[in-house]
């Protein structure tokens, strides 16, 4: 109990001081964690459309595949990207390893079954009396995906919202490939579990309060956002 | 021929729902598609909106055979739309709505708002331009619907039970619009329905569809029943209203009938007729039809007969009075 | 669990479990006394976290500042020494700082600091990154204190880490255990200060040994002293101090200490025990 | 009395599209509910229906006053239950969902068997028992729908456009279900529609909704114009199909007129009537209305004119025949 | 690249020989995976109803910290239950720390927000007039709600999926709540993370793809059942 309460405070201590240690890894975790949603995104959302309408075989086992790529666990993402990047591996070259990109890629690759799973379940809910009546008045296939965009737009803010929710609350990855360097790749999460690991409980709590907060303000402006392109 | 369509059948899960041997459209003229529910009319026009490819067939657009699998079915699309029978709209403003195919084909603005104005007005919804189109009721929404595929400025229109949902005075202006859009722009038009009057009042030709089938039936005097056979060893057909039917089919069982309205006879008196399927009804609604009136008779069902003009005038009959109908063995369709 | 099945629970270090050493030990205590030992390993102050708290029975841990701390305040009953094994300063073959074959420790790390050359820090304040401490206060060179605040038991407190000046952007600290400490200096070619069980098991476990090597070894300021704490009763009365107290008297017993004592990596000592010092 | 409201209002968003000062269903009988495109026959029906709360006033059922908040609703939607306009039906088999509410009631399994069957029969929708009934056309979706309300055995059934889209065979025979259940089970209905021969053929009584509110008007001779000043200063309103009417009103610019088809003259030549809105026209249909006969008379739109049966008689009229039409003022009503 | 191939040969080897002890800690994942899904749904669902058909002020502000939940870390969620379930929290006597029903515990904190998330996009994207419907039939509250169920079960069964997925790739709670106990609490997860501090990547890889393949067996389990329901 009693750490919890530490926690809350050493919370507002750290963001009242605007602790520039504090600002800075918060700093890295959004840029990091909205470019890698971001690129989900735009290769998710055009995937999900591909699969849910498309009509191949095989569409079932690449559901299923997808499926199961949600279970994807953050160090199995880690060592497979790892294995690219490290210095021996083909893109070694690129010194790719231990840097913000690093994280990218790998959280990227863990979102995308997120995003084009649910960009899939949203969609292929839509009545299709939307897509036709596009196509009738003579929308060609990226105009008719936009006024599918448009009726679905909830469902796939969920899914983006969710996508981004994983990534900013994501350790495995940031640790294994960002490698938690201090002022470099150290991250909210990846700076959680290291005062875990001290036994600095209460600066743990006080990160994952700030941790939400920065959450809940983007999701606030997400929304607010929302409401506005609603009109 | 605007479409020529052959062989055209279409199979949901086993079942052919639509198997045309033969049916064109000509350039210019306004087809009517009657037929009872499940006949396979939203199936054909979604086909001829290139929306939806038959199992097989072919199909000419402008003599130009359409390739159901390529890549052209987007320029073709641009030439032909659709409102369907629930039509939907999107979820913007009313004017979103009708200004959205105009948007797509990168109409200047002003014009735009012009038109979109114009066709909103059509419809008698300029009032709802800002209102959100998917809280409309449902003749408002079918309304917009039309106006929003004329601003497609098509070659065809194709147009699912255009009047199901709205009301007579929009009825009478959708009517009007039709013929104007067919008349001025020469615009092909393609519409179901089920008011037979309204089809022969609207369309250059008519088709009756039945079980996907062009059928040479009429669309009028049509009731479900089973074929039995009387004590004296005749086969009879009841319908489901109590009609009953002296007939000479092979069928058995629950079958549909129609009965062909310029067929069946009427007379003031039963005495000319031979006793069998002879009814006594009276008569309730006289209709002009272009040469011929139409005679509504109550038999307990009402039935419709075709009467041309000069036996109308001879016969002298007026509204309310009591007639016989005869219908013959010929005028009888089983399907 | 089973009844009347006997449960002991222990907190360790990740290095400790990753060394394999209690795979050897723990089914021979279970059969010499039917206690069967359940191990839970992290970073050395979250084991030592869980002794306050009083989650486990036993700790057992390397880092003997807070553990005698641990004891005097009370949340162990008594430390006892076990074993130790060492550190070694690891660098990229090419050496850039020169210090391959040095045996003074401070020294060495001098002459990385100076040369500024790239150093990897657990950053984690494990027993390993406590180390590192020590050694850079030995070099005598001008130290960088980094602080945080936290407020613990309603009281700011104050921690701090320290790491040569001069050093600058050179010097890395990532906060992760010693297996990842030891791939990052790899990636980087960098130094760093390893524990000898985990660096053999990357040097030599491996299909692809580590490409890193051993530059300096065998001072004694690199011993790295390992003790048994049985949590106390008097603060947790729940815990199983008998069965603690077994398995402490047990690991110092003659048996344990010879069987720490041949235990090999990759067919090396890895730990030399420290209660009775020639066991065999 | 079923129903009772009083003061009943709804409003969506500013806006009031239900404003009813009274109306009342007498148990057991027949209401029709007519009304252009968004008069808010839907919006009545549903909370009607107990769906939907109104904003204010009360509604009384059974002499009950009814709490739109409380927890009874439930009680009162088993005794009450409306067929939707575009119906949906669940997505599982056509007789699982015809068989739903008797499930959810817990009637045995043979009997629900049976019952289900039946329903099916008097839609004519057996054969489709085991069909998807989220696959269905128009028109059978909306027969299932209402085998779906019976199977519910109301105390009062609420159709939304029931044969909207519905084959003339099944609105026959939907027709006479609604009569038939009203007749033997005394179930009250209320039904909408944009069929006035429809309403008049089946509703006991007969209520025109317009904007909200309950309107003296008939729903005929309906038609959208604007009221201008002619040459000679006197008031005109141009209607949108080119009718042009002399009427005397304070309004001005748009309004909707109606024509009352009881108070229009009739006659074989024009002399009998003064130059003010007379128009010729051709009489193009004749219906029997219980004791009058409604003449349909195209003056460049159809006009409808109700014609006592004597004064018909001896008019002489017959179909085909030209006509004078004349609309004095007190048969033109502005709203 | 190496141990890749490595991995998957290792991986086959395992599953080959059905080692026992992989078996053991599949077993465990599958067993805490499968429960706290189980238990999330039971309130995650109908949580996600009440809130979709509810009308109350604060909706909007419920839905955006849920929104905002799906951003929890692992490490803040095993921060909370360490506090309650540690020897001196609150709920220290039930001696739940370190045992798979406190790992439970923790899962199920982490996914009732996915799973509510998602069913309330799921349902409120539905027609209206199903609910209506269902209403004017006769249905009551439960009933209805069993309608909508019915109607948009692919979005829930996808939610259900995601969460699946989240928990059984999950790796924070299970280590700080479970203890990586070998024999109790030790699952694919915290096994893969030890080898690979251990340096055995092989192995962590191994365990990977042992991960993708049972969750790939569920997902097809799982839309095998589906695919029955469906008719
Ligand atoms: N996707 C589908 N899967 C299975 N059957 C279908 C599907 N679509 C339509 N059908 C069936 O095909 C038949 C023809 O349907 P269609 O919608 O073309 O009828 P329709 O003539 O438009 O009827 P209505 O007058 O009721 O609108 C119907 O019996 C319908 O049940
Ligand atoms: N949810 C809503 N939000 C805003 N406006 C609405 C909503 N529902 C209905 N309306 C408006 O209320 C008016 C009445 O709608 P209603 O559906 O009751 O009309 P109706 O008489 O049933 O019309 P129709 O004959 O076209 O079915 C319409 O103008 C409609 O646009
Ligand atoms: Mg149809
Ligand atoms: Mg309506």
């Amino acid at each position: 109990m009693d750490f919890l309460i530490d926690g809350l405070l050493s919370a507002l201590l750290l963001i009242w001081s605007l602790d520039p240690g504090l600002i800075e890894i918060v700093w890295v975790s959004l840029k990091v964690s909205s470019t890698s949603t971001l690129i989900a995104s735009l290769v998710g959302v055009p995937a999900g459309f591909l699969i849910a309408f498309g009509e191949f075989s095989g569409k079932r086992f690449v559901i299923t595949l997808l499926n199961t790529l949600l279970a994807l666990p953050t160090v199995a993402v880690g060592l497979l990207v790892y294995t690219f990047i490290c210095r021996r591996g083909i893109f070694g070259g690129f010194d790719l390893l231990y840097t913000q990109k690093a994280i990218i890629i790998g959280q990227v690759i863990l979102i995308i079954p997120i995003v084009a799973t649910f960009t899939i379940s949203a969609v292929s809910r839509l009545d299709d009396r939307y897509r036709k009546t596009a196509l009738t008045v003579g929308a060609n296939a990226i105009q008719t995906a936009w006024v599918i965009v448009r009726e679905v737009r909830f469902g796939i803010a969920a899914a983006i919202i969710a996508a981004f929710g994983r990534v900013i609350a994501e350790v495995g990855i940031s640790m294994m490939l960002g490698g938690n360097a201090k002022g470099f790749t150290r991250t909210m999460t990846t700076a959680m579990a290291l005062e875990y690991d001290k036994g600095l409980f209460e600066l743990s709590v006080a990160l994952g309060i700030a941790l939400l907060a920065v959450s809940f303000a983007v999701n606030v402006f997400f929304h607010y956002f929302q409401g506005r392109v609603r009109e | 021929m605007v479409y020529e369509l052959r062989n055209i059948t279409k199979t949901f899960e086993q079942r052919t729902v639509l198997n045309l041997e033969r049916l064109s459209v000509k350039k210019g003229k306004i087809l009517g598609l009657l037929g009872p529910n499940g006949a396979g009319k939203t199936t054909l026009l979604e086909i001829m909106a290139f929306l939806s490819s038959p199992t097989s067939g072919g199909m000419w657009f402008n003599q130009q055979k359409v390739d159901f699998t390529g890549g052209k079915l987007k320029d073709l699309r641009r030439r032909v739309v659709l409102v369907q029978q629930d039509s939907i709209l999107f979820s913007t403003s009313v004017s979103n709505n009708v200004d959205f195919p105009l948007r797509i084909r990168k109409a200047p603005k002003a014009k735009r708002e012009q038109i979109v104005g114009e066709l909103l007005d059509m419809v008698g919804m300029r009032d709802f331009g800002h209102a959100p189109a998917h809280k409309l009721s449902s003749g408002e929404t079918q309304r917009v619907a039309i106006a929003r595929a004329l601003a497609c400025f098509p070659e065809v229109i194709l147009l699912d039970e255009p009047t199901a949902n709205v009301d007579v005075e929009n009825q009478i202006a959708i009517e009007r619009i039709i013929r104007e859009i067919n008349r001025t722009k020469g615009i092909s038009v393609v519409f179901t329905t089920h008011n037979m009057i309204q089809a022969s009042r609207l369309a250059d030709e008519t088709v009756f569809l039945y079980e996907g089938k062009v059928a040479r039936s009429i669309y009028e005097n049509i009731f479900s029943g089973r074929i039995q056979t009387d004590e004296s060893g005749r086969q009879l057909c009841v319908a489901q209203n109590g009609l009953r039917l002296h007939v000479q089919h092979d069928k058995s069982g629950p079958v549909r009938i129609s009965i062909d309205p310029a067929i069946v006879e009427i007379s003031r008196n039963g005495n000319e007729f031979s006793e069998d399927n002879t009814f006594k009804g009276r008569l309730i609604q006289l209709t002009d039809e272009q040469g011929r009136v139409r005679a509504l008779v109550d038999v307990g069902v009402p039935l419709s007969v075709l009467i041309p003009k000069e036996v109308f005038r001879s016969l002298g009959l007026g509204i309310g009075d009591d007639v016989w109908l005869n219908c013959p063995a010929k005028s009888i369709e089983i399907f | 669990t089973q009844a009347g099945e006997k449960l002991l629970k222990m907190s360790t270090t990740t290095s400790t479990e990753n060394s394999g050493l209690l795979n050897v030990l723990l089914p021979e205590f279970d059969v010499d006394t039917g206690i069967q030992v359940k191990v839970f390993a992290k970073g050395t102050g979250a084991a030592i976290r869980d002794g306050i708290d009083g989650n486990v029975d036993v700790i057992l841990v390397h880092a003997k500042e807070s553990e005698e701390k641990f004891v005097a305040n009370g949340y162990g009953a008594y430390r006892l020494d076990v074993m130790h094994n060492d550190f070694v300063i690891i660098g990229p073959t090419i050496d850039p700082a020169g210090i391959d074959g040095m045996r003074d420790a401070a020294m060495a790390m001098r002459k990385i600091a100076r040369s500024r050359s790239v150093f990897v820090s657990r950053g984690d304040d494990s027993g390993t990154h406590t180390k590192e401490q020590e050694l850079w206060k030995a070099t005598g060179m001008g130290l960088r204190t980094e602080t945080v605040e936290v407020i613990k038991k309603r009281k700011k407190q104050r921690f701090f880490s320290q790491h040569p000046e001069e050093f600058g952007a050179q010097y890395l600290s990532i906060g992760q255990g010693m297996g990842k400490t030891l791939a990052y200096a790899e990636q980087k070619q960098a130094y760093t200060l390893a524990d000898r069980g985990t660096y053999l098991n990357y040097k030599f476990g491996r299909k692809e040994g580590l490409d890193l090597k051993i530059l300096c070894q065998g001072d004694s300021k690199l011993y790295n002293p390992y003790g048994i704490i049985p949590i106390s009763q008097k603060k947790h009365p729940h815990v199983k101090f008998q069965w603690a107290d077994r398995f402490a008297k047990w690991l110092t017993s003659q048996k344990a200490q010879s069987l720490i004592g041949r235990y090999q990596i990759e067919g090396q000592q890895a730990f030399f025990p420290d209660a009775i010092p020639n066991a065999k």
